[in-house]
């Protein structure tokens, strides 16, 4: 083909618009190889016997009736009937030599005839597959499917990484918050205070401080805010005169005592 | 078996008795156009709709009649909905149009908690998981790990209120990779993954755990009534 | 009307035989399983998707075949398509079912003839369709029939211009009631005729239509090119 098929694609008939008819011309062929059949069918004979001959005269004559008319007629049908104009010129004349490699005209004609063959097959299969039942058409599938239900399901997750994490923090916390209840809280100058008063009405005698506050000190933690609270309180109660301290020299232990009467100056501890 | 044959035998009886063979005829293809109708139609169908595209003098409630016997027992049947009919599947089959989709969900962190402690410290009460979390137990913890099915209710421990223990389940040792309970690490090992930091206060000890089902001395089986309407957190007396 | 009732004890027949009660109840229950994943469905189901919700060890194929003869007379028939199965309503009650039917866009015999060439030559390109019909493709044609999903570029022809070739689909063959392309009407007939082998005039060399994905020996793969922007009259090379 040519290619140049313009005129056959022109768009929808306005019979029906949304069908995708080719637009048909020449009175409702498609295209010269459709003519070509139509008029081959009107010989009423089998494709197998068709006179190429007599094939070509009826088209030559048509396409003549059409000119004559003064129709437009498109590349296609020209194109064919010029090949069927000389394929008549060859199948007159006497059967000559051809050249190398040249088709005879017999096999010409042979080759137009199993086209037409091969065009009607088609169009009788087209038939028979547009026949056929056809979903949605003729035979329908269920009309109310009933669709598979999604059933969700919760797939719990966590590895076992997580969960000694988990527990591992959870416990961690756990020692922790044991820690901080134990913990002895600061001592208040106050409550040094205080219990130095109640603890010093039982000794007279020089004792060393560390004595008095041992109950106090039960962890290493708490022996250094026992030891700072009561140095202070002791202090203060010696400037009130109600204790006495003494220390022998830096760092070696100290030692009080029940104040013995009217507050000094508090001359007696060096510290 | 002899059921479902006499049955089947019973729905051959509809297609024979005693009618004419014209009457047969005409009621195979009314038969089968119903059958049509009902299969391709969208929505259910109801009988006046029928009977106006069947043949006339078809008696259309017979023909519905005689298809419901027929389904009865296959697994499509004819049923009435809202005075129309429609095929659906039987109703035992519906499983086969079911689709799990699983949705993957992250235990919380309270779960977890619980879940470890649980795992650790079993048979363990309400009471003591949260002696040990420190916090109240949320209502709904103990009852998504339940659903997990990693943890379950053992009995009751012999003490006032008679509070449920807990302990985990074999699917726990599954999803976790574990061979048994005892294969979760003990301090050191804890500590040496860097699960446990800092200096551990003596006296701090995490249990062997054990899961067997043999009842510790102090708990008491559970009861039928504790399955059939068991509320993890509600009737544990705590 | 006694072929009717003797198709009928036929059927019967399929439900009873030497199989043992336990066969026979798990053949039933198969029977019906099949029946209900068929029936609900509006699309064809495969032979090994039934199997994977069926118990194990059921021969799903003959089960589909006892349902086929069950249904070969009712209004609803079980058919092959695609080598997948599912009901439709049987073909001759067409005209009860016109309000069901969407009226489809009609071919045009343009289109239709072009279909058959594609269907009946496949793997085929434009010119070759071309060819046979005598004129030059409809723009649109090709265009129309990809939108129906009934065919589809296979690949490109390893010849000058690597024109597109074309074949059906599946959607094909379940439209028009087909199991495989093989059973196109008129394939033998076409065979026997020698149009399938002729090597008229040319590039028809294909003895029997067929569609399945593995390219012909002349047939390059398609690009991710093709589908991006495929213009099936436009870039073919033609």
């Amino acid at each position: 083909m040519d290619g140049d098929g313009g005129d056959w694609e022109a768009g929808p008939t306005t019979a029906a618009p949304d069908q995708l008819a080719f637009v048909v011309d020449l009175d409702g062929f498609e295209g010269p190889l459709d003519l070509l059949l139509t008029l081959a069918r009107a010989q009423k004979v089998d494709l197998a016997k068709l006179s190429i001959l007599a094939l070509a005269n009826q088209y030559l004559a048509f396409i003549e009736h059409l000119r004559d008319k003064r129709l437009e007629l498109a590349a296609d049908y020209l194109v064919m009937a010029a090949w069927l104009a000389y394929l008549k010129s060859r199948l007159m004349l006497p059967a000559r030599e051809t050249e190398e490699g040249e088709p005879s005209a017999e096999e010409l004609a042979g080759l137009l005839a199993e086209r037409l063959k091969r065009l009607e097959a088609i169009r009788r299969l087209s038939a028979a597959l547009a026949d056929r039942p056809r979903l949605g058409r003729e035979v329908m599938a269920r009309g109310a499917p009933e669709q598979t239900r999604i059933v969700q399901r919760t797939a719990w997750e966590a590895s076992l990484y997580d969960l000694l994490e988990a527990y591992g923090s959870q416990r961690q916390r756990d020692m922790v918050r044991v820690h901080f209840v134990r913990r002895r809280p600061v001592w208040a100058l106050a409550d040094a205070r205080d219990i130095l008063e109640r603890l010093i009405g039982h000794v007279a005698d020089w004792a060393p401080i560390d004595v008095f506050l041992v109950r106090y000190m039960t962890g290493p933690e708490s022996r250094a805010t026992v030891r700072a609270s009561a140095l202070a309180a002791a202090l203060e109660l010696a400037r009130d005169g109600r204790l006495e301290l003494r220390q022998s020299e830096p760092f070696a232990p100290i030692y009080m005592r029940k104040g013995q009467g009217a507050p000094t100056d508090g001359a007696e501890d060096d510290t | 078996m002899s059921d479902s044959d006499q049955e089947r035998h019973g729905q051959l009886r509809l297609f024979s008795g005693d009618r004419s063979p014209e009457d047969y005829e005409k009621w195979m293809r009314s038969v089968r156009a119903v059958e049509a109708m009902l299969f391709a139609s969208r929505e259910p169908i109801g009988a006046d709709e029928l009977t106006a595209r069947l043949e006339p003098g078809v008696d259309v409630g017979r023909i519905l009649a005689d298809l419901r016997t027929l389904y009865a027992s296959r697994g499509v049947n004819l049923v009435e909905v809202a005075g129309k009919w429609m095929f659906r599947t039987a109703p035992d089959l519906a499983y086969l149009l079911r689709q799990e989709a699983v949705e993957p969900k992250k235990l919380s962190r309270a779960a977890l908690e619980t879940l470890a402690i649980i795992a650790y410290h079993q048979p363990v009460t309400r009471a003591e998981i949260e002696e040990i979390r420190g916090v109240t137990a949320n209502k709904g913890t103990l009852d998504v790990l339940l659903e997990t099915g990693w943890i379950r209710m053992r009995g009751r421990r012999r003490t006032p209120g008679r509070p449920l223990t807990y302990g985990t389940t074999e699917a726990f040792l599954v999803h976790f990779g574990l061979d048994a309970i005892s294969d979760l690490p003990g301090v050191e090992d804890l500590k040496g993954a860097g699960f446990l930091e800092g200096a551990i206060p003596s006296g701090f000890t995490i249990p062997v755990p054990r899961d067997d089902d043999a009842l510790m001395a102090d708990e008491d089986p559970l009861t039928e009534l504790d399955f059939q309407d068991y509320s993890p957190l509600g009737d544990d007396g705590e």
